[in-house]
């Protein structure tokens, strides 16, 4: 065990841990938005992550254009690719069921992880940015800029959800087709619409989640998998009881890897991550910011 | 213990549960003897299936504690109420839908009450003959309608051989002679099993028909408890539940 | 129930399936060879794809190259066979390599078998299989105490000795003038093998240098915060690190050591730093760390020069790799030659009694089937590695790194 | 025939190799209310969503206004003035009563009426009106069963159809639901209802079609009906 | 679940026809340079792999996602105790310790899981499982040898047969096990709590301990088969024995083949294995890329599995196990 020496590594590891969590934050919005309507695990969530930071890639080495401007361009561009997506395999699956959904989703990232790996070849890559190593000062707390920016699009990206969710008609259908398909579609509202359309969020996230890792982090076509692990226990810790459930989750995760690879060891962060994982699962299984459901018998 | 000179089979003290800020159930007593069909009516979200479900250990009691034939079992495990002589049917039927009717009945006649091999059997298909189930019982349930179902449900109860069985709304969603059929049912079952009964149900004029004696319950609270007769005259009881007395 | 036709098209199917795994399971060994076929395995994808793409450019480029000569004379036959190089992708995942050899030997019937790679991750798990089967097994990317662990009898190794690259790094270090040496060196090592292998060399030689590590730091594979780690190094006032890890994890190291303006003087990264996607990862950034190297363009070796430059035109790069793989192919190549058969132990054989001119230097194994050839080191500068280890051989001399605000 | 504003023609209905209705037909006049009673496992419901869309006859036509309505979507159906309050109230009980009522409007060509239904609805269930905020889930049955029927009038529908309106409601709120019910075909809607509480049916239908194992078994008015002593012995059995 | 006395012997001539077939194939060819063979054996493992998976999962419809910390555990106890001295070389005293050792742990662990967890956050508590034991077995200092794992010399190794006989044994043991558990009151229970478990409890099943039977089995299976992969391979560190792969493959194959049934998974795992190998053999190069379209088109054209496809009974299960509909949105 490792103490904290002063007042300010505390703050500068929390700091680090909050904005990592962001990160993990970003990825979980749409893992979880898919879980909600389809109730599947998109584990090809990383893959299509990947997928965006390829794009972003391309773009930043063979066009002048700012990686930045990749937020404004990926979330039309995956809109349509998870609409065509869901259209041509997943609204046939759906409903098949879980398992057949959960079973497609390995296919494709399995197909996806190696088609890039095909056109773009194994090896790591990354996309320099005019932030990519400047970081402000506060004192004697470091911050990083792009980190910060990744931050700022997690907030951005929950609130755009909520507000998606909660104030248009399309959002409430969303949530009224989550909780009741059939009777959602005596209302007139047409659960394959709503599944495409919620889908089709989901892989736009996904690709925002993307661009904000490329600038972030090297990548290579197989890196996204551990991603989605992670962005899953954000949405467990989270809980979906609430839109910001997936974002305070990622910040409880990256608070809590930060923490432990500070005190304790980087080795075990992993290990105490998924512990505190269970416990809340046996202690709150409906998360932290979820309502607890009584069973109706 | 005695009542009446008949044995207590179920006894509850004071069971009180609140859910969040709602007093589901407040102070409620109760008590059921051998052989005595008990009804327990009362308007929705009165607390009769809660109640059901704080004797069954679903939920535990904030207060209050359960006797079952005199000796205390609250917070015991559900299957172990069973053992005990505690089984039940659900509002929202839960047969197990892969299973044909038979093996339904088997598995109260096997966990329910500890019986083996031929034993069991028999005991199943008596249980089945007893609701009329008996042709019916290769049947997957998935494919019974809800009254079979529900009937079933009696069956695989009975089964266990318990000393008291809770049902709960038996007649929801059947049809007038359906109900007549669950009516005679439940008759025979404690005319020949000697089982009590304590019977949930929305259908009054079903309960005033078969039961011994009516516990009404209203807002968590016991309100009235009695013979139908005196049950149907019981003003608080008509003004609560019945709304305005008929013309 | 579902028409009897289409149940009979999925039998047809299954049937198809079978009887095509069936008959081309039955390749029987031709009496009249002609060709050697070499299998091997490789991380095309997984956690180790970014190497396994050279190493198969480089046998590629072996194969090509012997072909072009006419093939290798093997006595047996009285004629110069070509050689046919069958691939097999293991993923990076151990199982998967000694399925990928199982299937060599018995579904391929591959004459020999040239090196996968990554260690644990491949090389032994195929070298394992390989021994069960009695092929040879041509080996390369394993340390030494894990090979004589094993007990080998039908394989061989080709690598870097763990304290030789130990001392390389002290000496490279110690070459720095005198007020620049990393007084408080640390470790940041991954948690695999191979981190926790040079990290213990690394340990126990460091006193016999002068040096004395003052943090010993986990980067777990796939973390992708080393802040924490950072924090303590800057604690502990650190001004040398040893890395060892992959590609992503060192560049995440480095971007996140000038995010948190935390400068050292000197930098050796093993694994990590060398591939060019490090720098291109980084820039200007990755100026003045050291990368380890298993072979070098500037070699003065016959055919080094040449090998590194054909790499570049195919990839605009330039590798500290292909050398090692290349030489491995060609000490296969002469061995089969100088053995006169393609018998798995007569190869051997050969191998370990003769010696062989590569492009990364004269090989010499020992009588355990080992041989070890010296690392490189190398320090970036502009987007070029320049070798500065072994210091005979080398044509630049290291460089302190300069604090982050200073460059 | 030209008041016929629902028309259902010989339609068969499979539930996946078991064919649920055989043959049925039937029509519902404009502005009446017409009951379709039978036991349960007759195929009410069934029937109910076919014209809902929900599930495709194989055989026979629906039509609404003289158009068929079996090649559409429910949500089309929707659009074109049929509305149906599910078995169960099937409220969303995570989104507010106020969320609820706004989805009733959802259909493109209802969305402009939207402030006017809702006033409309909150006239006809004023109790609604204070729990405007409150998730539906914390509503009491009967407010559930009063939400789903204002749900369902938010679309304007020219046609109302109402599964079991009646099930799992005390006595006191079944014959209030009944008298909204009334209440609201005076006020020109048209209403199918479906109903196992045959007594209360009876009282407020015009007319009435009786179902059995999914064949029409006889249909007539309601005094008709109550005279057949067949139908009397097939429902009203004990509870005369 | 009940067959006609008639069709039930067809049924078991076919299994025993199969079984006959199995045991006389490696001694007509040279077992040791068959590919088949060996392909025969990881078949007979991934068999015994989806059986203890779907034993928890198909049967009494605990979902876990937590099978590779078992075989990881059965590679661990078998490699530490082999390399002690303790035990030798194929010891089935060594395997049974090693299926005993995951077991354990199946129990120490399913208790407060299985008592806590409904079967959704089930299936994501024993993911994290795995993943607990990989870092701890990472930093288990000499005793597991950290990261490099421990090593075995192999040169006790003589031939495949053991081994192929072995996984051929313990497959059909675990066959057999389950049909005796799938028609004995056990699996009456099982079934009942996978359907309803309130409804099971209300019956006087305890449901906890049939729970933790079912995952306790499948744990002890998957420990028998680490354990005999530690044999095979000399070698056992964290990446090989805690891979993910060792519970993704048999879910895949057991979802392939069907849920919830018999001779399901058996069908998925010759299938699979059979597709990506005639898939390997004609690109080798791209197979994963043909591997996971072929899952696609599986899932696009057999969602059911190929159960269903044969009997024509639509797999209802399927949707009944859905891992994580409790993530709904507005639970």
């Amino acid at each position: 065990m490792t103490t904290f020496p002063s007042a300010s590594v505390f703050f500068q590891v929390l700091i680090n841990g909050v904005l990592l969590g962001c990160m993990y934050g970003v990825a979980a919005i749409g893992l979880s938005l898919i879980f909600g309507t389809m109730r599947i695990i998109f584990l090809a969530q990383g893959a299509v992550m990947i997928l965006a930071a390829y794009c972003i890639y391309w773009m930043a080495t063979l066009s002048p254009i700012n990686p930045f401007f990749g937020f404004l361009l990926i979330l039309p561009v995956f809109l349509g690719l998870g609409w065509i997506m869901y259209k041509g395999l997943f609204q046939k699956v759906a409903k098949a069921g879980a398992n057949p959904s959960l079973l497609l989703a390995f296919g494709l990232m399995v197909l996806l992880e190696h088609v890039m790996s095909l056109i773009w070849s194994p090896t790591t890559r990354s996309v320099i940015t005019s932030t990519s190593t400047s970081s402000l000062t506060l004192g004697s707390i470091n911050i990083s800029v792009t980190r910060l920016i990744v931050a700022a699009v997690a907030l951005m990206a929950t609130a755009l959800v909520f507000l998606f969710l909660k104030k248009t008609m399309l959002g409430k259908a969303v949530r009224a087709a989550s909780e009741d398909m059939s009777a959602a579609a005596l209302l007139g509202i047409s659960p394959t619409y709503v599944s495409a359309v919620t889908f089709a969020i989901g892989i736009a996230l996904a690709g925002v989640a993307g661009v904000a890792a490329c600038i972030t982090y090297p990548f290579d076509p197989f890196f996204g998998f551990l991603f989605s692990l992670k962005a899953l226990i954000a949405v467990a810790f989270g809980g979906l009881g609430s839109v910001g459930g997936p974002l305070v989750g990622g910040v409880m995760l990256g608070v809590l890897e930060s923490m432990s690879a500070y005190t304790f060891s980087a080795g075990w962060a992993d290990a105490v991550a998924y512990a505190a994982f269970l416990l809340i699962l046996i202690l709150r299984p409906e998360g932290m910011l979820g309502r607890r459901s009584i069973e109706k018998v | 213990m005695k009542n009446n000179g008949k044995d207590v089979v179920l006894r509850l003290e004071k069971i009180t549960k609140s859910f969040g800020g709602l007093m589901a159930l407040n102070g409620v007593d109760l008590s059921v003897e051998q052989g005595q069909i008990v009804g327990l009516i009362g308007p929705n979200g009165a607390g009769k299936t809660t109640l059901f479900n704080v004797v069954t250990s679903l939920y535990k009691p904030d207060k209050g504690d359960v006797y079952l034939a005199g000796k205390k079992i609250t917070g015991k495990p559900s299957h172990q109420l069973c053992h005990l002589g505690i089984s039940r049917t659900f509002q929202l039927v839960k047969t197990f839908l892969s299973l044909t009717a038979f093996k339904n009945v088997l598995i109260g006649a096997i966990y329910g009450h500890g019986m083996r091999g031929r034993q069991a059997r028999e005991e199943a298909l008596e249980a089945l003959r007893l609701v009329g189930l008996a042709d019916k019982k290769e049947v997957v349930t998935a494919h019974m309608t809800l009254s079979d179902r529900r009937l079933l449900e009696v069956a695989r109860a009975l089964a266990a051989k318990p000393l008291i069985t809770l049902v709960d709304e038996p007649m929801a969603g059947l049809n007038p002679s359906e109900i007549i059929n669950m009516l005679k049912v439940i008759k025979r079952a404690r005319n020949e099993r000697n089982v009590a009964i304590l019977w949930v149900e929305h259908k009054v004029d079903a309960i005033f028909r078969l039961c011994d004696r009516v516990a009404v319950l209203d807002y968590g609270r016991k309100i009235a408890e009695g013979k139908p007769e005196e049950i149907a005259q019981n003003k608080k009881v008509i003004e609560a539940y019945l709304g305005k007395p008929p013309p | 129930m579902m028409k009897k036709t289409t149940k009979i098209v999925f039998l047809l199917t299954c049937l198809f399936f079978l009887s095509s795994l069936f008959f081309t399971m039955q390749q029987a060994r031709a009496k009249d060879k002609k060709e050697i076929l070499i299998g091997t395995h490789m991380p095309l994808s997984g956690l180790g794809a970014f190497t396994g793409e050279e190493q198969k450019w480089a046998y590629e480029q072996a194969v090509a190259d012997i072909n072009k000569a006419g093939g290798i004379y093997v006595k047996e036959y009285g004629k110069k066979l070509p050689v046919r190089l069958y691939e097999i992708d293991d993923e990076s995942n151990p199982t998967k390599a000694a399925a990928a050899v199982e299937r060599l030997i018995k579904r391929v019937k591959v004459d020999l078998i040239l090196s996968g790679q990554v260690g644990a991750m491949g090389v032994l798990p195929g070298m394992i299989t390989a021994e069960k089967y009695h092929k040879y097994y041509h080996g390369a990317v394993i340390w030494v105490p894990q090979f004589l662990q094993q007990h080998f009898k039908y394989c061989t190794m080709y690598f870097m000795d763990p304290g030789q690259g130990a001392a390389m790094v002290f000496e490279v270090w110690n070459s720095l003038p005198e007020k620049d040496h990393p007084k408080r060196p640390a470790l940041f090592l991954e948690d695999t093998f191979d981190g926790k292998t040079i990290g213990n060399v690394m340990e126990s030689l460091a006193p016999k240098f002068g040096y004395k590590f003052v943090l010993r730091l986990t980067m777990p594979m796939g973390a992708k915060d080393f802040t924490s780690q950072i924090l303590k190094a800057k604690g502990a006032k650190v001004d040398g690190i040893f890395c060892m890890s992959n590609v992503p994890e060192a560049v995440t190291l480095v971007r996140q050591m000038k995010e948190n303006r935390f400068s050292v003087k000197a930098f050796q990264g093993f694994k990590g730093t060398w591939p060019s996607n490090f720098y291109k990862s980084l820039g200007k950034d990755a100026d003045y760390i050291l990368c380890d190297g298993f072979w070098s363009i500037d070699y003065p070796y016959k055919g080094a020069k040449e090998l590194g430059e054909r790499f570049y035109k195919d990839f605009g790069r330039y590798s500290t790799n292909v050398g090692m793989y290349y030489a491995v192919a060609q000490i296969l190549w002469q061995a089969i030659e100088k053995a006169g058969t393609l018998d798995d132990l007569k190869v051997r054989q050969a191998v370990l009694d003769n010696k062989f001119e590569t492009v990364n230097g004269p090989a010499d194994y020992d009588e355990r089937g080992i041989a070890l050839f010296p690392l490189g080191d190398n320090q970036w500068l502009n987007g070029k590695r320049r070798n500065i280890y072994p210091f005979d051989l080398a044509k630049y001399k290291i460089m302190v790194i300069p604090p982050w605000d200073k460059r | 025939m030209a008041n016929h504003l629902l028309e259902v023609k010989g339609v068969n209905i499979f539930h996946g190799d078991a064919q649920a209705v055989w043959d049925v037909s039937f029509h519902v006049d404009e502005q009446k209310i017409v009951a379709l009673v039978g036991a349960n496992g007759a195929g009410k419901s069934t029937i109910l969503n076919a014209i809902s869309s929900i599930i495709r006859p194989s055989g026979g036509d629906i039509l609404f206004s003289g158009n068929s309505t079996v090649r559409l979507k429910p949500e089309e159906v929707v659009a074109m003035g049929i509305s149906q309050v599910p078995e169960g109230r099937r409220i969303f009980s995570c989104l507010t009563v106020l969320e609820n009522l706004e989805l009733g409007a959802y259909p493109a060509n209802k969305r402009p009426y939207l402030k006017e239904s809702m006033k409309r609805a909150l006239s006809v269930f004023p109790v609604l009106e204070s729990r405007m905020g409150q998730a539906a889930g914390t509503l009491s049955g009967g407010e559930q069963q009063m939400l789903a029927i204002a749900r369902a009038l938010m679309a304007r529908p020219t046609l109302l159809m109402l599964d079991e309106p009646s099930l799992g409601l005390a006595p006191i709120f079944v014959s209030r639901v009944f008298d909204t019910i009334q209440a609201l075909n005076k006020e020109g809607l048209t209403i199918l209802l479906v109903e196992q509480n045959v007594f209360q049916a009876m009282e407020i239908a015009d007319y009435a079609f009786v179902l059995q194992t999914g064949r029409l078994k006889m249909e007539g008015t309601t005094e008709e009906l109550r005279g057949n002593p067949e139908f009397q012995h097939a429902f009203l059995g004990i509870m005369g | 679940m009940l067959q006609e006395p008639l069709k039930r012997k067809t049924h078991l001539s076919i299994a025993l026809a199969l079984v006959f077939f199995f045991v006389i194939y490696p001694l007509l060819v040279d077992a040791e340079a068959s590919y088949l063979v060996f392909l025969f054996y990881t078949a007979f493992m991934y068999v015994t792999l989806s059986q203890g998976w779907n034993i928890a999962a198909g049967y009494a419809g605990q979902v876990s996602l937590g099978q590779h910390a078992f075989f990881g555990i059965g590679c661990y106890v078998t490699a530490i105790t082999w390399r002690a001295g303790t035990a030798g070389y194929l010891d089935p005293l060594a395997m049974l310790m090693s299926g005993a050792g995951a077991a354990v742990v199946a129990i120490v662990v399913g208790l407060p899981l299985l008592a806590k967890l409904r079967g959704d956050y089930f299936a994501l508590g024993t993911l994290g499982l795995g993943e607990i034991l990989r870092v701890a077995a990472l930093n288990g200092g000499s005793f597991t040898e950290g990261a490099a794992g421990i090593s075995i010399p192999s040169d006790v190794y003589q031939s495949i047969k053991p081994y192929y006989f072995i996984a051929l044994l313990i497959s059909v043991l675990t066959m057999l096990s389950l049909w005796f558990i799938a028609h004995s009151r056990i699996g009456l229970a099982l079934v009942a709590i996978r359907e309803d478990e309130t409804a099971a409890s209300a019956n006087g099943i305890p449901i906890l301990r049939y729970k933790i039977l079912a995952f306790t089995l499948g744990a002890f299976v998957t420990g028998l088969c680490g354990s005999l992969n530690a044999y095979f391979v000399f070698h056992i560190d964290t990446t090989g024995a805690f891979n993910l792969n060792w519970v993704i493959m048999p879910i895949l194959m057991v979802i392939l083949g069907g849920v919830g049934t018999f001779v399901g998974p058996v069908l998925g795992v010759f299938s699979l294995i059979a597709a990506f190998e005639l898939i390997r053999l004609l690109t080798p190069q791209l197979h994963p890329i043909f591997s996971g379209a072929f899952i696609i088109l599986v899932t696009l054209f057999l969602p059911d599995g190929i159960m269903s496809y044969l009997t024509g009974h639509k797999n209802r299960l399927l949707h009944k196990l859905s891992p994580f509909k409790w993530l709904a949105l507005n639970k």
